[in-house]
């Protein structure tokens, strides 16, 4: 356990996303696996928020879809350069996350995805009514993605854009967890007395982590945003916000890997369900009620139960 | 740390196993991709068009093909989701392989994938009615249904010849109603039209009278138009009988189906909009040349489907013809040269109206392609 | 000036009951079991849809009607047993995902089964609106004011009057406990389940005639039910009605008196606030933490 | 000067009083047992000096300051830790993550820094996972060290609460019952424990209801009966009291 899962998960993560591409044959597998490792960074981020942080949010696609907004208008209408734009939006994301989140992580329990739920749905509202500036429901275009000069361009570039991006996030999500703010973090999760009286301050943590994990999603819609070229309202929309903490949830919580697989899997899974027509709905659901019945702390978690029962009874 | 690295291999293996019998395609068939809002919102516009698709493209093959080649429909289910239309766009494209694209139901999902296909350089005729689709123009992108700005100029015109000039506007704020807002804001002073109240809803209100109370209260009101799809205008309609209100009500072309009258029932009775010539097929004067078009595909698709034919299902009829002529124009697949043709459409009579296609108009449609009709005792009347 | 006011008021009430009826679904469950069944909404929307298309067919009404709630009823019993049951015991969340996961499945299901049109019912006392003070209101309306007192009312002698609610009662407070009573736990969180169904099934059938109804209607009154229930204090049956009315009549009268677009992020902004100043809600029990 | 002083101490819910008028003071380098029957205040009043509940009158003072209303975060910076009668352990964690929070206020709390895992941060945690292993054992726990804390018995995380507590370094700690529940071997560790604690130096405040271990280890004992005092003194003093006899005998009238 004290040589921890960092090194060597983190290899192997590094090893997937470099070997991958040899098994894309052209380049809308690229666009699927970019979307696939932008949701494991965002899912990385909610996993310190929900998963180690025990706290729920259901309105986690506003902040990505402020981000990608944020970058939208930026770069478009006030001419910044992306890089800028990007860290502009992240740092206004995370000072909303800092403002709403001290009353807000004072709720407990459903009472938190409530006020969650109603914060995603606002931003929502907003972004599909001030038309004049967002575009309305019918979307907004947004400029490439470029850094001193060099613009990323094609599918390829954003793969390794966003993979290089995945094995960050997840290297500072199992440094962080593995730390003195991470430990506070978990304890939070464990028991809020029990943290307090040894001296964390529950309230700042929980704050802490909703606006870092706030800021994961910004940065995650800010490139989204480059990426797709377009964006509506609707990635901000009360389905994104639960289908990504599905994504969290049906991976693993607490577990960094186990955000990544689960954003992976559901990523894929409307791809492969495409063929199923009118009974994709119904497989979905079915696939989301027998994972949590059968595996109830995740995917990956549970089978690593598995497999260490198995090594124990040769 | 063993079990996560056989973890980490089994996902490689299902990141590669996206791979499905696609790519590989027959020299001999015609490939024609469609993403469409099946599920979702907006799916009582991609259902008649996934249906009309699947029909006609089996009609075709029956027929022979597009110059004696065979044709393949693939279509997707986005949801009503831009960036699943994005993507599935690119799966049409690179991994299905696809000649063109027909499809898109909604304006967000066409917008999402019209950069796509700007790309890779693949014709793309849009069901959707946003004027953005093709306003300015793109090089590969084409639509086949009325703009909503066209709705909003034929209601506006219809106003002015019965003398109102002052009007309150309900829209709804999703894409369709609030794309038909802005557009009717944009154009209504043309038109010498003022908006004096402006009150949006949304699409799953139980009761709008709220709204409706203060838009008639508004002075000097004389008219309230309605921009909106599904079961909101039916309620509008509804709660404007309760309230008593006198005034005209005008609907959008979003409501130019019998559902419409089936769920407003008799509170329906009086409503104007703007229709296109399938919806009033019947009444179409024998003049009109749409008027064989029109009639045949209802006939059609009713004996079909059992249901109400709509104007989305001729939209996506209008799509496939407008595809099936440009390829065989073209002598091929050649997706330049099926461009091409594309945009060389002239004098197509198809269930929106006559299609001229140019270099500076990529939906080819004329305001007269819409009809002004009234609902009297539960059945359109053309009006115009 | 008044009689506005009293319309904007008239059309808060009716989305209001709507709200509160789907918000009691919500409660009841919340009571028994301490989980939130996402798949709420999909009750009312069974209950709807069900119905028109059974009265569509020519069934009479109060016939399809109790065959609809009857059919809803083995749904909720169903999700009880093969989704909610087996998963006894898991993470909060993961009960959560369980029950989304039930509404996706539920909402594909009602769409390959029925279809994706709108189906209506008519209303049960005619379309002549009633007037007051110079405001209308739709008789059905009243009926759905109507149906949630009745059941608010035979709920409270359920669980005040009769041995079995007050056995799920005691398993709401304290389950294990209730158990070691010989109070049989699994039958009371079937019965919850199966009384939420009902609950949902008759809020379809009275609200079908006034919003309509497609597969994906459990959307909306899922989410408003949710807020409702919430904004009432979770498990309090006269909390998610005070709670649906309030929702309703905030977004009436913000459309009315402040702007129709942002009605529904001022009932929200509203239901903010409460909690801020009221954790668990308007009624809700106030957690004190026992260390 | 007292370490804790408590003047005129109440607590109110919803008009029930919990503790009502309470004063005494607790000297630096005592063991100090507060009893009491069931229900006469004993976890309230923890939970008032500990920052957990505001009083509704009085005043708390730590070191002569007064620190009624203040939050048990700010408590345990002066100097002020705790276990709980309800055990309030995080089972998410391994045992020694349990003890390593208790050390929180003593390592480097940077965010940034834990972020991207500054070697200074990776070297002091690595002191506090040392330092807190030796608190393990010191509890009796050595064998636990990696072990989830949701699979280990009831008795080992009454110790594993005191463990963390004591990894805060606190110079004034509170024990709610802790030998609640344990079996007679059990007690006696904990007794041990407690008297090793106190030998450092540190003040112990006990609530408890064994009285073999109350009468054994403390120097002074407080007697509360319904939310007042009801005797306070020596173990002798207490035990030859007529009221906290009749008290616990309920021959009171």
């Amino acid at each position: 356990m004290w040589k921890s899962p960092r090194t060597g998960g983190l290899a192997v993560l590094v090893a997937l996303v470099t070997l991958a591409p040899l098994g894309f044959p052209n380049a809308y597998f690229y666009d699927v696996a970019v979307n696939a490792l932008f949701n494991a960074t965002l899912c990385v981020g909610l996993n310190l928020l929900v998963g180690y942080g025990g706290q729920i949010s259901l309105g986690h696609a506003g902040f990505f879809a402020l981000g990608a907004y944020g970058s939208a208008l930026l770069t478009g209408r006030y001419g910044l350069p992306p890089l800028a734009a990007l860290l502009l939006s992240a740092g206004v994301v995370g000072a909303l996350a800092f403002v709403v989140g001290r009353p807000i992580l004072k709720l407990k329990g459903h009472y938190l995805a409530m006020a969650t739920l109603g914060i995603g749905i606002i931003i929502h509202i907003v972004l599909k009514t001030e038309s004049a500036v967002t575009g309305g429901p019918d979307g907004l275009g947004v400029d490439a993605f470029s850094v001193a000069g060099l613009t990323v361009s094609g599918d390829q570039a954003w793969y390794w854009l966003a993979a290089v991006l995945v094995v960050i996030a997840v290297w500072l999500s199992l440094n962080l967890v593995d730390s003195p703010v991470g430990r506070a973090l978990r304890a939070v999760h464990g028991s809020e007395v029990g943290a307090e009286v040894v001296g964390v301050d529950t309230t700042g943590y929980k704050v802490l982590v909703f606006v870092v994990s706030a800021v994961f999603a910004s940065v995650v819609g800010s490139l989204f945003a480059h990426k797709n070229g377009f964006i509506t309202p609707d990635i901000g929309s009360f389905f994104r916000s639960i289908e990504v903490v599905t994504m969290v949830v049906l991976g693993g919580m607490a577990s960094t890997f186990g955000a990544v697989v689960g954003a992976v899997l559901l990523t894929l899974l409307p791809q492969f369900l495409a063929s199923f027509e009118d009974y994709e709905a119904m497989v979905l659901g079915g696939i989301m009620m027998g994972t949590m019945i059968f595996m109830p702390k995740g995917l990956l978690p549970s089978l690593r139960l598995l497999l260490a029962k198995r090594r124990r009874t040769p | 740390m063993k079990g996560l690295v056989w973890m980490g291999a089994a996902g490689v293996a299902v990141l590669g196993c996206v791979v499905f019998s696609g790519g590989v395609q027959a020299a001999e068939t015609v490939k024609i991709g469609s993403f469409l809002s099946v599920t979702g919102p907006a799916s009582f516009l991609g259902e008649p068009e996934k249906k009309t698709l699947e029909r006609y493209v089996e009609r075709l093959n029956t027929d022979g093909g597009i110059g004696g080649r065979k044709v393949e429909l693939v279509v997707y289910d986005d949801g009503g989701a831009p960036d699943k239309a994005a993507t599935f766009a690119k799966r049409l494209i690179q991994n299905d392989g696809v000649d063109i694209l027909v499809g898109g139901t909604t304006t967000g999902t066409s917008m999402a994938a019209i950069k796509v296909v700007e790309l890779a350089g693949v014709p793309f005729i849009s069901l959707a009615g946003g004027i953005d689709i093709v306003e300015p123009v793109k090089k590969w992108v084409f639509k086949t249904p009325h703009t909503d700005r066209m709705a909003a100029e034929k209601v506006f015109a219809d106003m002015k010849t019965r003398g109102i000039s002052k009007i309150a506007l309900v829209s709804e704020d999703s894409g369709f109603g609030k794309s038909g807002h802005d557009q009717s804001l944009k154009v209504a002073a043309n038109h010498g039209i003022e908006i004096v109240a402006d009150e949006v809803y949304s699409p799953k209100d139980p009761d709008v009278t709220a709204q409706l109370t203060k838009a008639r209260n508004a002075p000097g009101v004389q008219a309230v138009f309605n921009f909106g799809f599904g079961q909101g205008p039916a309620i509008v309609t509804k709660n404007y009988k309760q309230l008593g209100i006198a005034l005209p009500l005008y609907q959008s072309h979003g409501v130019a189906s019998k559902e419409f009258i089936r769920l407003a029932g008799a509170a329906a009775d009086g409503v104007r909009l703007p229709a296109a010539g399938l919806v009033v097929a019947g009444q179409l004067p024998a003049t009109d040349p749409q008027k064989p078009v029109v009639t045949a595909f209802k006939a059609d698709y009713e004996a079909a489907f059992k249901t109400e034919v709509s104007t989305f299902a001729g939209h996506a009829y209008d799509g496939l013809q407008l595809a099936a002529a440009a390829i065989s124009r073209a002598g091929g697949t050649d997706k330049a040269r099926v461009r091409d043709e594309l945009e060389k459409t002239s004098g197509y009579v198809g269930t929106g109206g006559m299609v001229t296609m140019s270099a500076t108009d990529h939906m080819g449609l004329s305001p007269a392609a819409f009809h002004m009709v009234e609902i009297r005792n539960g059945d359109w009347v053309l009006s115009d | 000036m008044f009689a506005e006011f009293l319309q904007y008021l008239f059309s808060g009430l009716t989305s209001g009951a709507i709200y509160a009826l789907a918000g009691l679904g919500f409660a009841i469950i919340y009571n028994s079991s301490h989980v939130i069944n996402f798949a709420q909404g999909e009750f009312i929307m069974i209950g709807g849809m069900a119905t028109a298309t059974m009265v569509a067919a020519g069934l009479p009404l109060p016939l399809a009607a109790v065959l609809a709630v009857v059919a809803t009823m083995a749904v909720g019993v169903a999700l009880e047993k093969f989704a909610v049951e087996p998963a006894r015991g898991a993470d909060v969340t993961a009960i959560v995902i369980i029950t989304i996961g039930a509404s996706i499945f539920l909402r594909g299901a009602a769409q390959v089964l029925w279809d994706k049109e709108f189906h209506a019912l008519p209303a049960f006392s005619g379309d002549t609106p009633l007037r007051l003070a110079g405001a209308t209101l739709m008789p059905q309306s009243l009926w759905v004011v109507g149906a949630a007192v009745v059941v608010i009312a035979l709920l409270w002698w359920f669980f005040n009057r009769t041995l079995f609610g007050k056995a799920m009662l005691a398993t709401s407070h304290n389950r294990l406990a209730a158990q070691l009573m010989g109070i049989p736990v699994r039958s009371v969180l079937v019965v919850a389940f199966a009384l939420s169904a009902m609950l949902g099934a008759v809020g379809g059938i009275v609200v079908t005639p006034i919003t309509f109804t497609n597969y994906e209607a459990g959307i909306m009154l899922g989410l408003k039910g949710f807020s409702a229930a919430v904004l009432g204090g979770l498990g309090s049956g006269a909390g998610a009605i005070v709670g649906g009315l309030l929702v309703g009549v905030a977004e009436a009268l913000a459309s009315g008196y402040l702007s129709s677009a942002y009605k529904d992020a001022i009932a929200f902004v509203i239901i903010l606030f409460v909690l801020f100043f009221m954790p668990s809600g308007l009624f809700g029990k106030k957690g004190t933490d026992r260390v | 000067m007292s370490l804790l002083t408590v003047e005129g101490l109440s607590k109110e819910f919803g008009g029930v009083h919990a503790v009502e008028d309470l004063s005494f003071a607790i000297s630096p380098g005592t063991i100090h047992s507060i009893i009491g029957p069931n229900g006469a205040g004993k976890t309230t009043l923890f939970n008032l000096v500990t920052g957990i509940y505001t009083p509704t009158r009085g005043a708390i003072r730590l070191d002569g300051h007064d620190i009624a209303g203040r939050r048990p975060s700010e408590l345990a910076g002066l100097g002020m830790s705790r276990t709980f009668q309800n055990l309030q352990v995080f089972f998410n964690m391994s045992a020694v993550e349990n003890v390593m929070v208790g050390h929180h206020l003593h390592l480097d709390r940077r965010f940034w820094a834990s972020l991207v895992r500054l070697p200074s941060v990776v070297r002091r945690d690595r002191a506090c996972r040392a330092h807190c292993v030796e608190l393990l054992d010191f509890v009796g726990l050595g064998r636990y060290v990696n072990s989830d804390a949701a699979s280990m018995p009831y008795g080992a995380l009454k110790r594993l609460e005191i463990a963390r507590a004591l990894a805060a370094k606190p110079r004034l700690l509170l024990l709610d019952e802790p030998a609640a529940g344990l079996n007679a071997t059990e007690s006696r560790e904990i007794d041990e424990v407690i008297k090793k604690v106190a030998a450092m130096g540190v003040t112990v405040v006990l609530v408890e209801h064994d009285m073999k271990m109350v009468m054994g280890i403390s120097d002074h004992i407080l007697v509360l009966n319904y939310g007042r005092k009801l005797a306070e003194g020596t173990p002798t003093e207490v035990r030859a009291n007529a009221d906290v006899v009749a008290a616990y005998l309920g021959a009171h009238v």
